[in-house]
């Protein structure tokens, strides 16, 4: 069976304000999904709708056909979340962090040393996540995305923070993740240049 | 293709690791755990001042001031127990971990007992003594406290559910909370007074447990559910 | 079966319906009301050991009862709304727990006016009864004090059911708690209720009096269910069209 | 009247049936006004919709 995250019909409504109104996609292996749109345009709302965190005036999300509230640990063991907060402990350090992050998950195959050289984090491995700079936190956000080894990536805003080499290292890891036949789901101010099947949705 | 790892681990491994976690956490930032036992040690401080020191005075209201003591200073411990994991958004990622979420919420539970329920036990003789309170009923004390501060940590970690990222979060859970934690107060400080009058007391003794093995089998599922919703 | 309940619990037909029944609960509850008062204050004969003071139990028991009914009600209305989703059993929770407040209060004053005379004090903390309705008042503050301050009202819904259904387990365990304290410290005897045991002359006004205020709370709750559903509609159709047809859906 | 006096316990007896009548109409009396904003409010926002069209 391949994987493949769809909805249909997603209306949510906070407060006075309707968000999103009858929203339908589909998503399959080696696709994106960008979420464009301004500021408090429910891009993160949207995200956090998908992975089942908010209830929706009307609509479902499926996970392989099935929906997602009746398969919440399954559909979780298949999706990282990248959110606008690192969701990273400041007074533990960055292997503590990645080392708990990877004991709630299976065994993955990539090694904790090789993702974090790979994102350029591996000198600051013994230092508490708090002394690092808000670029270097993302970055280790990245690599807990990397080690989570899931087909399914929600990334909200991923290249805010980041410098120029770091902004690349996103286009490439998710151009890896999607090459290697995963799906991605990324809420973006701006349009972003993936080579990939891109869905776009505008909110 | 990227297909899904069926072999999860395993849900004891889960709760050892989310625990490890707060406890480190804990360690790192060893306020959090002393301040609720200073505000143990002063509400004990305060009664002698205000209703004179005198000895009859003090064995008599002893067993009452210390676990009213104890459940003022569960409950302002309790309030931090989501508010850090929902500021960094650290709770966010909980929620959408793999594992069950009552299990996760039952680790954090039992990490906060560790750093205030049990501290409260261990300190609570020498306060105790301070009451002029005879060694056998001292014990009686532990005992009841140890199993009233699990049953707080397990109730309260469900009105901190309900409350984080509340604006007035913290008055609320204080009302939402001493109600359901009565109770645990009335057969707590009327075990030890009944040990005090040397009379029988293994009821409140065995209430207490039934307490805390229903809140025990209950609160996880409350917590979980309780953080789902106020997290939407 | 399930259509015809599924009909019923469809916001505008109940928000009809309710219409209708309000008159219908509340005019035999009044009448009801004024004959227990009237037989229970000037018929039903003097109790031998409390004198008149015990008529205060008209009024006591049946608001007692109400309280309890509301906080059940309350509780049932939050599991419902969890378990299948029912926005009208969240409304009835939403609409039950300022009465059930009103009642809890109006308990809590009789039993307390009644303990007056009865025990020399105008509080005895060993009844379990007066502590239980003391903590369920303290559980309606929480509930609403909750929901008053969560915004969103799927939200408040939401957390205000949870809370509602870890109430009721306690006020089971209170009652019980109190029960074996009081009976540590030899408490003075407590109120009793009516039962089998008692006179027909003043067990029957009780029994009016105990309908009688259960029908005026249904139709104070229907009519509070009704402004909820209201509000929780107000972006709909149908609101709109009530509002717009002429003399309006009042 | 001496019926009223309700062998010397008339004070608390009365005071309670009194108290009973209060919390009845005050409760009323809540339900009926925070229908009439509830309803009012709705009506407002409703109509303001309806004249922009």
């Amino acid at each position: 069976m391949t994987e493949k995250l769809s909805a249909t019909n997603l209306t949510l409504i906070r407060g006075e304000r309707c968000l999103f109104q009858e929203l339908d996609f589909a998503l399959n292996p080696g696709e994106l999904l960008l979420l464009k749109g301004q500021n408090g345009s429910g891009k993160t709302s949207l995200l956090r709708a998908i992975a089942g965190m908010l209830s929706l005036e009307s609509g479902e999300i499926f996970w392989n056909e099935a929906p997602v509230l009746q398969q919440r640990q399954e559909f979780h063991g298949a999706l990282v979340w990248l959110a606008h907060k690192t969701g990273l402990k400041g007074d533990l350090t960055l292997v503590e962090n990645l080392r708990f992050e990877a004991s709630l998950r299976p065994q993955s195959d990539n090694d904790l040393a090789v993702v974090c050289e790979r994102v350029g984090i591996s000198r600051l491995k013994r230092l508490p996540l708090r002394s690092l700079s808000a670029g270097q936190q993302r970055r280790v956000a990245l690599a807990r995305l990397v080690l989570a080894d899931v087909p399914l990536w929600l990334l909200d805003e991923p290249f805010t923070s980041l410098d120029r080499d770091g902004r690349h290292l996103v286009t490439q890891l998710v151009e890896e993740h999607l090459t290697s036949g995963g799906m991605c789901v990324m809420a973006a101010h701006q349009d972003v240049e993936i080579n990939a099947t891109v869905h776009r949705v505008s909110l | 293709m990227k297909a899904t790892n069926p072999k999860q681990p395993s849900i004891f491994a889960s709760l050892i690791a989310i625990t490890r976690r707060d406890l480190l956490l804990a360690l790192r930032r060893p306020g959090d755990i002393l301040n609720p036992l200073f505000f143990f040690a002063m509400v004990c401080t305060l009664f002698p001042l205000a209703v004179g020191p005198g000895a009859e005075q003090l064995t008599l209201s002893g067993p009452g001031v210390l676990w009213v003591a104890a459940l003022l200073a569960t409950l302002l411990s309790l309030n931090s127990l989501f508010m850090s994991d929902h500021e960094d958004g650290s709770l966010d990622q909980l929620l959408v971990s793999p594992q069950p979420l009552p299990i996760l919420a039952l680790g954090k539970m039992i990490a906060h007992w560790l750093t205030t329920g049990l501290p409260l036990v261990l300190i609570s003789p020498l306060l105790a003594m301070t009451y002029r309170m005879p060694v056998d009923v001292i014990g009686v004390l532990m005992l009841t406290l140890l199993l009233g501060t699990v049953c707080l940590s397990l109730l309260g970690s469900i009105g901190a559910a309900l409350t984080v990222g509340l604006h007035r979060g913290t008055a609320l859970l204080s009302l939402l909370i001493l109600p359901l934690a009565m109770p645990v107060l009335l057969l707590g400080a009327s075990t030890v007074s009944l040990a005090a009058d040397s009379e029988l007391y293994a009821t409140g003794i065995w209430a207490l447990g039934a307490y805390a093995v229903l809140a025990l089998s209950l609160a996880p599922y409350a917590t979980a559910a309780a953080l789902r919703i106020s997290n939407e | 079966m399930w259509k015809f309940f599924h009909h019923l619990t469809s916001p505008p037909h109940f928000y009809r319906l309710a219409a209708t029944i309000i008159p219908w609960l509340a005019f035999p509850g009044l009448v009801l009301i004024a004959y227990g008062s009237y037989a229970g204050l000037f018929v039903a004969p003097e109790d031998y050991q409390q004198g008149d003071a015990y008529r205060i139990i008209y009024v006591h028991v049946p608001a007692a009862y109400v309280s309890i009914m509301a906080y059940v009600l309350m509780a049932v209305g939050g599991g419902c709304g969890l378990i299948w989703r029912l926005k009208l059993a969240h409304a009835v929770g939403a609409a039950a727990a300022p009465l059930g407040a009103a009642f809890t209060f109006l308990a809590l004053a009789t039993g307390s006016i009644w303990g007056r005379p009865m025990w020399g004090t105008w509080w005895e903390w060993g009844d379990p009864r007066l502590m239980s309705e003391l903590i369920m008042l303290f559980l309606y503050f929480g509930y609403m004090a909750l929901r008053a301050a969560i915004d969103e009202t799927a939200k408040a819904d939401k957390a205000s059911a949870v809370l509602a259904l870890v109430g009721v387990v306690n006020v089971v365990i209170v009652h019980y708690s109190v029960v074996w304290w009081n009976s540590l410290h030899q408490g003075p005897t407590l109120l009793k209720k009516g039962g089998p045991g008692m006179d027909a002359d003043m067990l029957y006004p009780l029994l009016a009096m105990i309908l009688g205020f259960t029908l005026v709370f249904g139709a104070l709750l229907a009519r509070r269910i009704r402004t909820e559903v209201l509000y929780r509609e107000r972006r709909t159709r149908w609101v709109r069209e009530l509002i717009l047809a002429p003399g309006g859906g009042r | 009247m001496e019926a009223l006096g309700m062998g010397g316990y008339g004070a608390y007896v009365w005071s309670c049936y009194g108290l009973t009548l209060i919390v009845l109409v005050l409760s009323n009396w809540q339900a009926r006004a925070r229908h009439k904003r509830v309803y009012r409010d709705i009506e407002v926002r409703i109509k303001a919709l309806e004249d922009r069209q």
